[in-house]
């Protein structure tokens, strides 16, 4: 299995995200500058965390107009993974791949640490290896974290499962406590917390090896064991 | 050469809370008086002449400088001032 | 803005306007000798930022020369962007401390964040890669609403920048006293890692090579922000104002890469950021520290400006520039690289045999000065020293021990000031964890940083505690190293070497000089006796307004090494049943202690007294229980004293307390800030090991499961409260000032 | 009740990187009759009738609204629409 991990300009949590996959579990991954890239050889993309374009005008939206998001709706289209994290996700709801919008958190400052994140949905291909409800340690760092959406979305969001994590606390105002979602089809996740910082014990938690993992097990169950 | 000013508000029912902030900051510097304020942004643009101005202009607003999901957007076109 | 009209070379003698720009009369007398001529407009600014202190180290030179600056893993002492030590596998440390002081008294938001960008350059302008900043700060006291809005702004403006370019905020230091309420202190450190053989100099060599300017265009940003530093904060700052230098850290994460990328290609010579004025000091000093001359042809420059002068072009500040020295015929290859991030890089000069800095606008040349002449050649000031009035008073002062009626009540107390309270209302805004690396996070003695695919970890930490220094500058220099180096060996590291950030007063005033002198006297010593070389720095004097004088602040940042992953040490208790040691004796020592600041509103008498053999010997010692596995946690005792410090080991999440026994006179016990003393915890089976191996270690007490931290003097229940209530007041004190109305 | 709309933007010469980028995103979105862009604020307030108002809300903006080192400042008062 291979995982691009998309580079724009003001990604900073690229390099976390590559080490993660290929130094952690040890898979196949390529850093991809946004320009020039084709992502058609990789079996999952990841849209890692940072402030691309500075998060000037709004989070993610300068990225989400770029070429490269074109190639990751068709990627998505066709029922390939992709995962946004932070900034990630911020550029999925900007792009249209993910429904609501990421707004400034509600006490208007960033904020760092580690947080309680409850798994409510473990029958995605991402969640497989948590327990439904099992609460998880990810840390989150973000300005922009407070999910919206309006009532129409929840309640949709809510009738397909796609709400697939919240904060059991709920530390910047999110609509639902949502922390983190995926599109209908079950797909695309978007999320706040950083799986990929929780990936060694060292660093505090190694809760984020699951998602990965989960991946990784439902990839090879639907394309190499069926194949 | 034209100048556009772009407004952008938040939605109404969208949670404002730098407005929120801003207000409770005048509330306890003395300005009581104030019962409500609400932070947009404004861009200005300064444009080339052209057809269609309006026309392009909302395709900017919708493609790039609003967010439909939390953002109204309003805005005016005037000629620019020589510099 | 300073002027806006340009006077003639006669005007500028006539009229002083030299003056106007920082330069003396002696001084304008040598450079009109250097020039054998007048000088003109551009001519006098460029001598007047490089012949500032904040360039030229003019007054501060003669004391830095002091610093022992020499170790065999010393790669790269003070001279170049940043300091580099080894650090073994063909690695190296890069760090260096910058002050944006003067900005941010300003605009506290913008000057601290182009603080953090300022010193991230420094770091990569060496080739490495930016992996942690720190920051020092110190304001008034948290009660005026203006002290308020700065600490805000500039705890924004630092998150600001350093979440946005992803190098981790790791750690730091915040003080409060009443010395920096007009004239508050941002320090930021920048900490790289390099292979060996990336390691870059800022030289412009080889005659024909190109000068390449790369990154955003030039404005009118910050000009004369180097005299502009070095100057005192008056009454007309407001007009003297240069016009603020905006960071933009989207930018300069573009430009990370990019100059990241360029150093592995051999067409690249040299490369120095621009800093402190601009493209004078960085051109300047490249082609000076390379014995070649350099010609500019500033109608090349990328302007974002209409009508810039060269005067303005020259001393301008805008942020986020590099000039790179480039081999000639291959320059669109490094033009290539920048232009993929995005960025401009064009060709501005040429090194030139002959040793001159000239510059060319609009085909005239606009100045043309021998190059050494402002770098190795600016003026050294010899200033005169005296012993401070307020010094002698204090060294008469009976020591006496301030009356506390009730202990658990004053530890509370004491946990609420702001300087000892949780600083988590800071760190939580800084974004600590990215590049996943920072196995120690903020909140304990030093930040730990593990090396990606290595067994070895890097500690950091910034300390300085100026009241002691205020009270007895050598004494208080000699403990801020020693406290630094606490810090490194708490956390399991071999301490390396350090960096430093000298802020002070107005040299020309002596008793000013004294301290500066006393102070730098006070930490070569104790660099010394540690064996911590000091491996870069900087000045920042005139730190004073309305002839009100900081407290002498000089900064000391560190690194250490820890050997093996195995010795990252947790600074608070870890499991019930292990018992408490304290290393070090306690005396009644409360010169400059919190605790007469809250007694007594004020800081007075002897300075706590250090002995650095004794704190070597003990900083030894307790390394090496902590690299034999011996010791569960370690945490130095300071402000507050030992009170504090087993409060502190005991908030965490795991709901532990303590029981200890202290003999002696219970405020002393609890309170003096006597130096080298540390708070260890170690598990029984290794007791009697520990105590073996290092002799000053006194049992008194063991961590306990129940919650409660009890204090026993002579038998006597003198403290007994309910950690999680002590860890609320602890955590709440900050946010609670923030909102409290004045 | 009064209707005060401030609008707050960067004195001319401070960087504008927001506008910046802004700019050239519009650029790379095809939109190159954009030559220039800068961003600012708007604060809407809804005020309390009473005397001196134009000078309180100066005070205002002096105070807490606009940042003087780098920002300009200017405002509308209308009367409120009744909501
Ligand atoms: N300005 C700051 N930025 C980041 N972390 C900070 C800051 N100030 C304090 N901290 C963190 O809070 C903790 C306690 O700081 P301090 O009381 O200065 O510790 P010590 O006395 O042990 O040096 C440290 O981990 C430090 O890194
Ligand atoms: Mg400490």
């Amino acid at each position: 299995m291979k995982f691009a991990v998309i580079v724009f300009p003001g990604s900073n949590c690229d390099r976390d995200m590559y080490h993660a996959i290929k130094g952690i579990l040890g898979k196949e991954a390529d850093l991809v500058w946004y320009q020039n890239s084709n992502l058609e050889d990789y079996d999952a993309i990841l849209l890692p965390g940072g402030f691309s374009y500075g998060d000037y005008l709004r989070t993610g939206a300068v990225a989400a107009t770029s070429e490269v998001m074109t190639q990751v709706k068709e990627h998505a289209e066709k029922g390939k993974p992709v995962l946004g994290v932070c900034n990630g996700f911020q550029v999925l709801t900007e792009s249209g791949l993910l429904p609501g919008a990421l707004m400034k958190n509600k006490q208007l400052s960033f904020l760092c640490r580690q947080e309680n994140i409850v798994v409510e949905n473990n029958k995605t291909m991402f969640t497989t290896g948590y327990e439904k409800g099992e609460i998880v340690e990810f840390p989150i760092a973000h300005g922009e974290g407070n999910y919206f959406c309006n009532e129409e979305t929840l309640a949709e969001l809510k009738a397909n499962n796609q709400i697939v994590f919240t904060y059991q606390r709920n530390p910047n105002g999110s609509v639902a406590d949502i922390a983190g979602i995926t599109n209908k089809l079950g797909n695309v996740l978007g999320m706040m917390p950083h799986p990929e910082r929780a990936v060694e014990a060292l660093l505090g938690s190694d809760d984020g090896v699951r998602l990965f993992e989960s991946l990784i097990n439902n990839w090879r169950q639907a394309y190499v064991t069926n194949a | 050469m034209k100048q556009v000013t772009v407004y952008i508000t938040l939605k109404a029912g969208v949670l404002d809370p730098q407005g929120k902030a801003i207000g409770e900051s005048l509330h306890s510097l003395g300005f009581e008086e104030v019962k409500e304020a609400k932070v947009g942004k404004v861009i200005e643009l300064t444009i080339e002449d052209g057809p269609n101005l309006e026309a392009r202009v909302t395709k900017m607003c919708d493609k790039l400088l609003a967010n439909p999901v939390m953002e109204d957007y309003r805005f005016e076109i005037e000629e620019a001032v020589q510099s | 803005m300073l002027q806006t009209r340009e006077w003639s070379p006669e005007q500028i003698e006539e009229k002083k306007i030299y003056q106007e720009m920082g330069l003396s009369d002696e001084e304008y007398e040598t450079v009109k000798k250097i020039l054998k001529r007048h000088p003109n407009f551009t001519e006098t600014g460029i001598f007047s930022v490089m012949w500032s202190e904040h360039c030229s180290y003019k007054t501060s030179k003669p004391l830095l020369k002091k610093f022992p600056t020499k170790a065999p893993n010393v790669l790269q002492g003070p001279g170049e962007g940043a300091g580099v030590i080894d650090i073994g596998d063909n690695q190296a440390v890069v760090f260096k401390v910058e002050s944006h002081n003067h900005p941010s008294a300003v605009e506290p938001y913008q000057g601290a964040a182009t603080g953090v960008g300022g010193i991230l350059r420094d770091i990569f302008s060496m080739g490495a890669r930016p992996i942690a900043v720190m920051n020092s700060l110190r304001f008034g006291n948290l009660t005026s609403e203006r002290t308020k809005y700065l600490f805000r702004e500039v705890v924004n403006g630092i998150a600001g920048y350093g979440n946005c370019v992803g190098v981790p905020t790791v750690g730091g230091e915040v003080q409060f006293d009443d010395s920096y309420e007009e004239n508050p202190l941002v320090n930021a450190m920048g900490i790289g890692l390099i292979n060996h053989n990336d390691i870059q100099k800022g030289l412009a060599k080889g005659i024909g090579n190109t000068i390449l300017y790369a990154g955003p265009a030039t404005g009118r940003d910050g000009i004369h922000g180097a005299t502009f530093a070095s100057d005192d904060l008056g009454e007309d700052t407001d007009k003297k104002r240069p016009s603020v230098q905006v960071g933009d850290p989207f930018m300069e994460k573009l430009i990370i890469e990019a100059c990241l990328e360029v150093i592995h290609s051999d067409a690249l010579v040299g490369m120095q950021d621009m800093g402190a004025a601009g493209l004078t000091s960085s051109a300047s000093e490249m082609a000076s520290k390379a014995g070649t001359g350099l010609e500019m042809d500033l109608d090349l420059v990328p302007q974002r400006e209409l009508n810039m002068t060269a005067y303005e072009m020259m001393l301008s500040e805008s942020q986020e520039r590099m000039l790179l020295c480039v081999k000639q015929g291959r320059e669109q290859e490094i033009i290539d690289v920048f232009e993929k991030y995005g960025l401009n890089a064009v060709p501005v000069g040429k090194v030139v045999e002959e040793k001159v800095f000239r510059i060319k606008h609009h085909g005239e040349v606009v100045a043309d000065i021998p190059v050494d002449s402002l770098a190795d050649d600016a003026p050294v000031y010899h200033m005169r020293s005296k012993e401070a009035e307020y010094f002698n008073a204090f060294q008469k002062m009976e020591s006496k021990v301030p009356e506390v009626q009730h202990h658990g009540d004053m530890l509370k107390k004491l946990l609420q000031q702001p300087t000892i309270a949780s600083k988590e209302w800071v760190y939580d805004q800084y974004d600590y964890m990215v590049q996943t690396n920072t196995v120690v996070t903020p909140g304990s003695d030093a930040a730990v940083l593990r090396i990606k695919g290595y067994d070895k970890a890097l500690a950091v930490t910034t300390d300085c505690n100026s009241r002691y220094i205020y009270l007895d500058p050598e004494t208080g220099g000699k403990i801020a190293v020693a406290e630094a180096a606490r810090n490194i060996v708490c956390s399991g590291a071999k301490p390396l070497g350090l960096t430093d950030g000298l802020n002070f007063g107005n040299p020309q005033n002596p008793e000013i000089f004294w301290q500066m002198e006393k102070s730098v006297a006070g930490m070569s010593s104790a660099c010394q006796v540690l064996e911590t070389p000091v491996i870069s720095g900087n000045v920042s004097l005139y730190n004073q307004s309305k002839g009100k004088s900081i407290f002498p602040t000089p900064i000391v940042g560190m690194v250490g090494l820890h050997e093996s992953l195995e010795h990252i040490t947790p600074s608070f208790f870890q499991r019930a049943g292990d018992v408490v040691y304290v290393i070090g004796e306690t005396k009644a020592e409360f010169g400059g202690s919190e605790l007469q600041n809250v007694t007594q509103g004020k800081y007075e008498g002897k300075a706590p007294v250090i002995d650095l053999d004794v704190e070597a010997k003990r900083q030894k010692e307790l390394l090496t229980a902590i690299q034999s596995g011996l010791v569960q946690s370690a945490h130095d005792v300071a402000e507050g004293g030992l009170a504090v410090a087993l409060a502190e080991s005991v908030f965490s999440d795991k709901g532990l307390g303590t029981t200890v026994e202290l003999a002696g006179d219970a405020t002393v016990a609890l309170f003096s800030e006597s130096q080298s003393r540390f708070v260890v915890s170690v598990s029984k089976e290794n007791a009697k090991k520990f105590e073996d191996m290092v002799q000053d270690a006194k049992a008194i007490g063991t961590v306990t499961d129940n919650g409660m931290l009890k204090v026993l003097v002579n038998s006597s229940e003198v403290i007994n409260d309910s950690v999680q209530e002590l860890e609320k007041v602890w955590k709440g004190a900050i946010p609670c000032l923030l909102k409290s109305k004045a």
